[in-house]
């Protein structure tokens, strides 16, 4: 594969060293979607690395959010023009723009989150979600009192349909009794919506959702912390990050954590270490840590089913379970 | 009958709009139980008179006295606080609300935090009877007719304790028995104590009922002279500053062919009431036949079924034995049909649009006017200017929007935009209403001019005097049917007026909707 | 037994998803009655919400605990207001067109509200989750009768619209305020010749607009969303216009039509949770609150007219 | 000429100047209350908007769809209706531009006027629908061009999903080369810059607008509908019948404006949660370009330099970009409450008068 050296980006004050500390010259930008770096997703997840990679190292981080599809080349072009070391592009559907752009810009480096483009100077970075669905699916299939399940998808869109996926495999996997509802909202960025879609699965019967939609899943969070209030017991299972940190473990099961964080704080350090892999598709699953639950699951799941968890996780790493992604 | 201090005295005052000076320095008097007459030609300045008395406009230069003390008026409460009142030239009532809601409105009498509106109605019934005006409390006001919006007008005023009333053109859009009815209400007022200020065009009504006549001419007070000592010829000439003739003098009709027939039409109003019940009658060529008839008996629904305008269930309208029933406007139109009609605001004019494109509402299509969908300006100001030409229309150019025009003007673009087209037939609906004597003589010279070419036209008109001037025959409409038929010299206005009611029975002044069923 | 409780489970959902509907849908009222077009609910609305979240959340910050969201909705008014009072000077005092003017009320509250929320909380777009929104009231004994229960199972802000709505309808339709205030809409020279003061009764419908809106959004954020962000109004204040004309300017009207949205968006999950999403495209499921409305508008029989003088700044010189 | 004399003098010219400027000034005070340096802000705006080519080409190509869903707008205010329904009809535009883009194979010369046409077609459907609902069942058009957005923001997706997707993706296939609308060596002149042929269209159908209401005998028709129906109902036209041409001839400014994002700008469609939002400022710009077709192009330009320009703004001097819809909304303010600027300019008329008095 022809990798573009080193040389194509001017800047070799930083290759010697590559330890934390010396990237002062680097210069990182980061073009959200429409969501911004307050998502409470992979936006904000992928600018919390590039904040702390900033201190760490201190490299140049900025970020801009774009205001709508339209603005993605333009902003994406900010970074490029200005000969910022590396840009990135946040988010599934960024992806065409940042191809027209890497392809008009064939010395400027680029990475993408959540997709792949198969340039020579970008680096994609994407997440077997299914698998860390698949986990929390076998966690609320053991856990389930009613049988009853449910799912709030942001958009009917494939990644999402990955975390549907997965996570009708882990529950199938782990109790086949169990039935799992599934409520699409259209939007990932209605928390309105993702509340009454939750109050209706409740009323259902479900009493757990494992929703997979942005901030409308905040919404999910809502109503299960009412019906809490009200006396009721129900679960949610967090998504991308450790939402009990948000929500309080009383109404947050388990996370199904997904980190953009680390990849993208990985790298831009590779790079400022002089080894930045143009061309290269990074798919993180359970085995690399990509993905997988949150550490402090123990507090609302019992022993003997993380035990199984363990045991699905061994098999899905080792190839004996397939998780489906559709 | 007048005390030597007169109630109101208005002082020098003079009221400038851009590039006009409305009032110039104008002083009347009214005096304690005198009714006192404004006249003056349209846009003399009598209502921007009137409003500045009511504290709906300041003057500019000037001073009102009140029994003999300055007073300012500053706002129509201040007016209404001094004991004026005023019923407007167009009514002022909010469609939606009954009687008695427009009554107390401002006023309402309470009983807590709500409205007492049993109090309320008891005090209009009281007033009503009081003063003679018979009104329904609880009838809303788009539903009665527009004499009664007047009495509600008048109770209003009373309502507030006026005891100087302004009436401004209160008889323009009355019927004759409403006029009647109004005539004696205005004496009984003045009987007890109230002082009133009328403006009218009517100088008929003048003569019966006023004191004291003030002119008015371009804003300026002409003259002020005891009824007793004038008559209407003067008035008229004073008024207009020229000689007016008030007979309209014509040649006997020489009738043809039928154009207009119109056979056991029927059509429901807009409450889905049967407006027109059958109605049967047919207009020739070389003659004006007029319709005679109290407002609300199908007057409205006839004209917009004959242009197009309303669909008719039964019977059939033919125009030059051409069967057109329920065609649409445009088709009837261009069979030789020319429509003057009755709101003129509503549909003869855009009034956003020019004075040229107004002149040009019907035919803008035509080949002269439009090639391949491109409209022709050049042609289209070039048949303005000879129209304005023509027909005298006043306007300062063929590009001002026609809303800037006074309703004379506006009249005539309409007549001028209509006999143009050259019809055969020609309906004219109230077509001098507001207007003044000088508008009303060159309205009647056209549609007699038509009648001389050898067109039919048909006069709708609730003005009695107009339709036995004007008319070569005489139809009357009661409740969507003609009734009768007359020539106009061959009757008396008791004779029409029975007709006009509905045979011999005495008719009902009030609510005629209400009472259709 | 099982339906009753999904009847019950429906209607409830159903008020929750009116309930800002109908508080912006009756400031609509009050503004449109007074006659003067208010195309500027949204913007209010985006200001309430605003207002209810940030002043909520330095409530709670301030350790006020289960009374930060009532803290909220005061703060909701005032920034209703203060956003209707622009809509009033522009359309009333200085007779600007009262369409811009609305748009402009659009502009400015979104573009102050996130401007702010930015420059609040260290540039994020949104801001921070509230612990102590409302919370539906339990109220004993009755919570737990099978269908009113569940019914009655409701936010205070719910309870506060449609007690609201008979305020409305009360002050409109038995106060001398609301008689001024229609004919007010209907025909101003015939107010302003009474004694009525024109300027000033629409002064009150606009502001009145502001108070309701602005509660309107606070609900959206006190109970569902949590907080205040770029989007959480985004559209409702355009439905709650719809909710005012399909409710012929009537608060009665109004609650109905937004009973209606409510209804059709509950339509949208119940819909899904019985699986009809295999059968029909979500996409069109989504487009079914919509729909449903332009289908119902085509099949109504009678006819709305706003308030005769809607749009039209008093000019008591002009004719 | 005289004309143009009258158009282009005296307070026409001078009040929405100085509503610009106080527009401006209200945004800086705001930066100013909260701690930003407002010359550094605006400096930036400028900047990034007229600083290279690059960005100037785009700040066109903000501008392009502004300047169409302004047309569409401001037309339908002509006639006497409200069109919020821009939006919608954009996005049917967006829809039939991607349908023929991706599924039909034509030589570039028809392929790619057929894209534009069909677009442009559907947006004036969708307009249509909503003057039918109007003309026919008498729907009031706020409610219903509302109720269609989201119709058509639904129905657009379905599209795309059915049958344009690009497998495991959220947006369609790229459409086809001969349908795309993007000028190689426009590009290449700005840099880069998305700039398309669809500029001179959206000036075009500027000029259009114009000739339409004022040169035919259909636009005659149309203005005395929008003025007074029950006139142009006595007048014999066919009141119904142009409410509907009235919303379809504004769909199609707006269908056209959605389908040069497609051919021009994107060549793809997006499955989209929320709405494009180029309708709704069409009705800040119509509003701002007080409905006519040159305020239209002006206000179209000064709308999307001012946003396109707010991103530079928040990259450089940190200003959250959220602020540039507070200077537009006063903008607008000032321009309709034009009174408080002739309040503020009296004083310097009386001065200058007074000055000319005395000479
Ligand atoms: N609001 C106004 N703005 C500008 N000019 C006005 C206004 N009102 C009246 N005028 C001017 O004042 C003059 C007098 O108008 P006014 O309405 O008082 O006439 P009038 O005598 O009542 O006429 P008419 O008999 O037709 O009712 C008009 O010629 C007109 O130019
Ligand atoms: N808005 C206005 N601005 C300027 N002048 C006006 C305005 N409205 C009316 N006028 C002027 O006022 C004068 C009288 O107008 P007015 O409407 O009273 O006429 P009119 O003959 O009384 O008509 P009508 O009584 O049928 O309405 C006219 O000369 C007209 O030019
Ligand atoms: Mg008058
Ligand atoms: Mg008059």
């Amino acid at each position: 594969k022809p990798s573009p050296t080193s040389e194509a980006n001017p800047s070799p004050g930083a290759s010697p060293g590559g330890a934390a500390g010396s990237g002062k010259d680097f210069k990182f930008g980061m073009v959200t979607d429409v969501g911004g770096i307050n998502d409470k997703s992979f936006n904000q997840s992928a600018w919390e690395a590039l904040q702390k990679l900033g201190k760490d190292t201190g490299a140049n981080v900025k970020y801009l959010q774009s205001k709508s599809d339209a603005d993605f080349v333009p902003n994406l072009n900010q970074f490029v023009k200005g000969k910022y070391n590396l840009t990135w592009g946040i988010g599934f559907i960024i992806e065409k723009a940042l191809k027209q752009v890497a392809q008009q810009n064939p010395d400027a480096k680029l990475a993408i989150v959540d997709n792949v483009v198969d340039l020579p100077n970008v680096t994609s970075v994407t997440f077997a979600e299914q698998e860390g669905s698949f986990l929390v699916g076998v966690i609320a299939g053991l856990m389930t009192k009613t049988n009853k399940i449910g799912f709030v998808g942001g958009m009917d869109i494939p990644v999402i349909k990955r975390f549907e996926a997965g996570f009708r495999a882990g529950i199938k996997a782990a109790n086949p009794q169990a039935q799992l509802i599934t409520n699409y909202t259209g939007t990932f960025d209605k928390p309105d919506l993702g509340k009454s879609a939750a109050a209706t699965l409740y009323n259902g019967g479900a009493d757990i959702i494992f929703p997979s939609a942005g901030a409308t899943g905040s919404g999910v969070f809502n109503e299960a912390k009412d019906r809490s209030k009200a006396g009721k017991k129900v679960w949610v299972i967090g998504v991308d990050k450790d939402q009990s940190v948000e929500f309080g473990t009383d109404i947050t099961l388990t996370s199904m954590i997904k980190r953009v964080d680390e990849a993208v704080y990985k790298i831009c350090n590779d790079m400022i270490a002089g080894n930045f892999k143009g061309g290269q598709v990074t798919n993180l699953g359970l085995k690399d840590n990509g993905v997988g639950i949150a550490d402090n699951s123990n507090i609302n799941v019992p022993e003997d089913v993380l035990k199984k968890v363990e045991e699905y996780k061994a098999k899905i790493i080792s190839g004996e379970i397939k998780v489906p992604d559709k | 009958m007048s005390t030597n201090v007169p109630v109101v005295e208005l002082l020098g005052i003079t009221k400038r709009f851009p590039g006009i000076v409305a009032n110039d320095a104008i002083s009347l008097k009214l005096h304690k139980g005198e009714i006192l007459a404004l006249l003056g030609e349209n846009g003399a300045g009598k209502s921007t008179l009137m409003n500045i008395l009511f504290g709906l406009y300041q003057p500019d230069e000037g001073e009102i006295q009140m029994n003999g003390k300055p007073v300012i008026i500053d706002s129509p409460n201040t007016a209404i606080s001094l004991g004026i009142g005023m019923v407007h030239q167009h009514f002022k009532l909010v469609q939606p609300f009954t009687v008695t809601e427009n009554i107390v409105l401002g006023m309402e009498p309470r009983k807590g935090m709500n409205i007492d509106y049993q109090a309320a109605t008891r005090k209009v019934k009281e007033l009503s009877e009081q003063y003679g005006l018979s009104i329904d409390p609880n009838a809303r006001i788009a539903d009665i007719s527009v004499g009664m919006q007047q009495r509600v007008e008048i109770v209003k005023t009373l309502f507030r304790g006026a005891d100087i009333l302004i009436f401004d053109e209160p008889t323009a859009v009355l019927t004759p028995q409403e006029i009647e009815e109004l005539m004696a209400i205005l004496r009984k007022l003045v009987a007890e104590g109230k002082s009133i200020i009328l403006i009218t065009h009517k100088l008929k009504e003048i003569m019966q009922i006023a004191d004291t006549v003030t002119i008015i001419r371009r804003g300026k007070v002409i003259d002020t002279v005891k009824k007793t000592e004038t008559n209407t010829q003067h008035l008229a000439e004073q008024m207009v500053g020229r000689k007016v003739s008030f007979q309209v003098d014509k040649k006997p009709s020489q009738p043809k062919l039928p154009v207009l027939e119109v056979r056991g039409l029927h059509c429901h109003g807009p409450r889905g009431e049967e407006a027109l019940n059958g109605i049967t009658f047919g207009v020739r060529a070389g003659e004006i036949l007029g319709i005679a008839g109290v407002d609300g008996n199908g007057q409205s629904e006839l004209i917009e079924v004959l242009t197009g305008l309303r669909k008719s269930y039964r019977g059939d309208v033919a125009i030059n034995s051409t069967n057109v029933t329920n065609w649409s406007p445009r088709k009837i139109t261009e069979s030789g049909l020319a429509h003057i009609p009755e709101d003129r605001h509503k549909r003869g004019l855009v009034l956003d649009f020019s004075v040229s494109e107004n002149l040009v509402l019907e035919t803008y299509f035509y080949p002269q006017f439009n090639k391949n969908g491109l409209l022709s300006y050049d042609a289209i100001d070039r048949h303005a200017e000879k129209l304005i030409e023509r027909y005298d229309i006043r306007t300062p150019s063929i590009h001002s929007v026609i809303r800037s025009l006074s309703g004379g003007n506006q009249q005539k673009v309409i007549i001028a935009r209509e006999i143009e087209r050259n019809p055969e037939l020609l309906i004219a609906a109230q077509p001098t209403r507001g207007l003044d004597v000088g508008a009303i003589e060159f309205v009647h010279r056209q549609l007699i001019e038509q009648r001389d070419k050898g067109k039919a036209v048909l006069l709708i008109s609730f003005e009695l005097d107009e339709i036995r001037n004007v008319s070569d025959r005489i139809a009357v409409i009661y409740e969507g049917q003609i009734v009768g038929e007359v020539m106009p010299h061959e009757t008396t206005d008791q004779e029409l007026g029975l007709m006009m009611a509905g045979s011999k029975e005495s008719k009902e002044g009030g609510d005629k909707h209400g009472s259709t069923h | 037994m099982e339906f009753l409780n999904l009847l019950g489970q429906t209607i409830n959902i159903t008020l929750v998803f009116s309930t800002a509907l109908i508080l912006a849908g009756l400031g609509g009222v009050f503004s449109e009655r007074s006659g003067v077009i208010n195309i500027g609910l949204e913007g209010i609305m985006i200001a309430g919400a605003f207002g209810a979240a940030v002043f909520s959340y330095y409530a709670e910050d301030a350790g006020m605990g289960e009374l930060s969201p009532y803290i909220g909705l005061l703060a909701a008014i005032l920034l209703g207001v203060i956003f209707a009072w622009i809509h009033a000077i522009a359309s009333i005092r200085f007779k600007a067109n009262q369409v811009v003017s609305g748009v402009v009320i659009n502009f400015l509250a979104l573009g102050m509200t996130v401007y702010l929320v930015k420059l609040l909380f260290e540039g994020s777009g949104q801001s921070p989750t509230l612990q102590f929104a409302f919370t539906k009231l339990t109220i004993p004994g009755v919570t737990d009768i099978p269908f009113i229960g569940t019914v009655l199972h409701a936010y205070p802000t719910t309870y506060l619209a449609i007690i609201l709505v008979f305020i409305a309808y009360y002050v409109l339709y038995r106060t001398p305020f609301g008689l001024r205030l229609r004919a007010v809409g209907e025909h101003p020279s015939a107010a302003d010749t009474v004694g009525v003061q024109v300027l000033r009764t629409r002064y009150i419908g606009v502001l009145l607009s502001g108070v309701l809106a602005g509660l309107g959004g606070a609900t959206i954020t006190l109970t569902t969303t949590s907080m205040f962000s770029h989007n959480t109004i985004s559209g409702q204040g355009f439905i709650a216009i719809a909710a005012m004309i399909f409710g012929k300017w009537h608060p009665v009207g109004v609650f109905g039509a937004a009973c209606f949205f409510g209804l059709s968006q509950a339509l949208k999950d119940l819909l899904q949770m019985y699986g009809l999403s295999n059968w029909i495209p979500s996409e069109f499921i989504y487009m079914l609150p919509y729909l449903f409305t332009v289908l119902v508008l085509i099949g109504a029989v009678s006819r709305a007219y706003p308030p005769a003088a809607l749009g039209e700044p008093y000019d008591p010189g002009k004719r | 000429m005289g004309r143009l004399i009258k158009v282009t003098s005296g307070n026409t010219v001078l009040v929405p100047l100085i509503a610009i400027l106080l527009g401006l000034l209200t945004g800086a005070v705001v930066m100013l209350i909260g701690g930003y340096n407002p010359i550094v802000a605006y400096a930036a705006l400028l900047e990034r908007v007229f600083g290279n080519i690059y960005d100037f080409g785009e700040t066109i190509r903000q501008i392009t769809p502004l300047i169409l869903t302004g047309l569409s707008v401001a037309f339908a205010f002509r006639t006497g209706l409200f069109n919020i329904g821009a939006e919608g009809q954009f996005i049917l535009g967006m829809t039939g531009a991607t349908l023929i883009g991706d599924q039909v194979s034509l030589p570039a010369y028809i392929h790619l006027p057929l894209a534009i046409i069909v677009g442009a077609l559907l947006g004036g459907f969708w307009g249509a629908i909503a003057g039918w609902l109007k003309a026919k069942r008498g729907v009031n058009e706020v409610i219903s061009t509302i109720m269609l957005n989201w119709i058509a923001l639904y129905l657009g997706n379905y599209i795309v999903k059915a049958f344009l997707l690009e497998p495991g993706m959220q947006d369609s296939r790229i459409i086809k080369s001969t349908a795309i609308l993007s000028v190689d060596w426009l590009t290449n002149l700005f840099d880069g810059a998305r700039v398309h042929w669809g500029i001179l269209i959206a000036l075009l159908a500027a000029y259009a607008f114009y000739l339409i209401l004022w040169k035919t005998k259909q636009g005659f028709e149309l203005r005395a509908v929008g003025l007074n129906p029950y006139a142009a109902e006595y007048a014999g036209m066919n009141v119904g019948r142009n409410i509907m041409k009235a919303m379809f001839i504004g769909g199609v400014f707006a269908g056209l404006a959605g389908a040069f994002e497609i051919l021009g700008v994107f060549h793809y469609q997006s499955i989209a949660s929320a709405f494009p939002g180029y309708g709704l400022d069409g009705i800040a710009v119509s509003l701002l370009g007080m409905n006519s077709p040159l305020g239209v192009v002006l206000a179209a330009c000064l709308f999307g330099v001012l946003t396109y320009g707010s991103a530079g703004m928040s990259f450089a001097a940190d200003v959250p970009p959220e602020l540039i819809r507070v200077v537009i909304g006063a903008i607008i303010f000032f321009i309709a409450a034009q009174a408080i600027v002739r309040l503020i300019i009296a004083p310097f008329y009386a001065k200058r008068n007074k000055a000319q008095g005395g000479s």
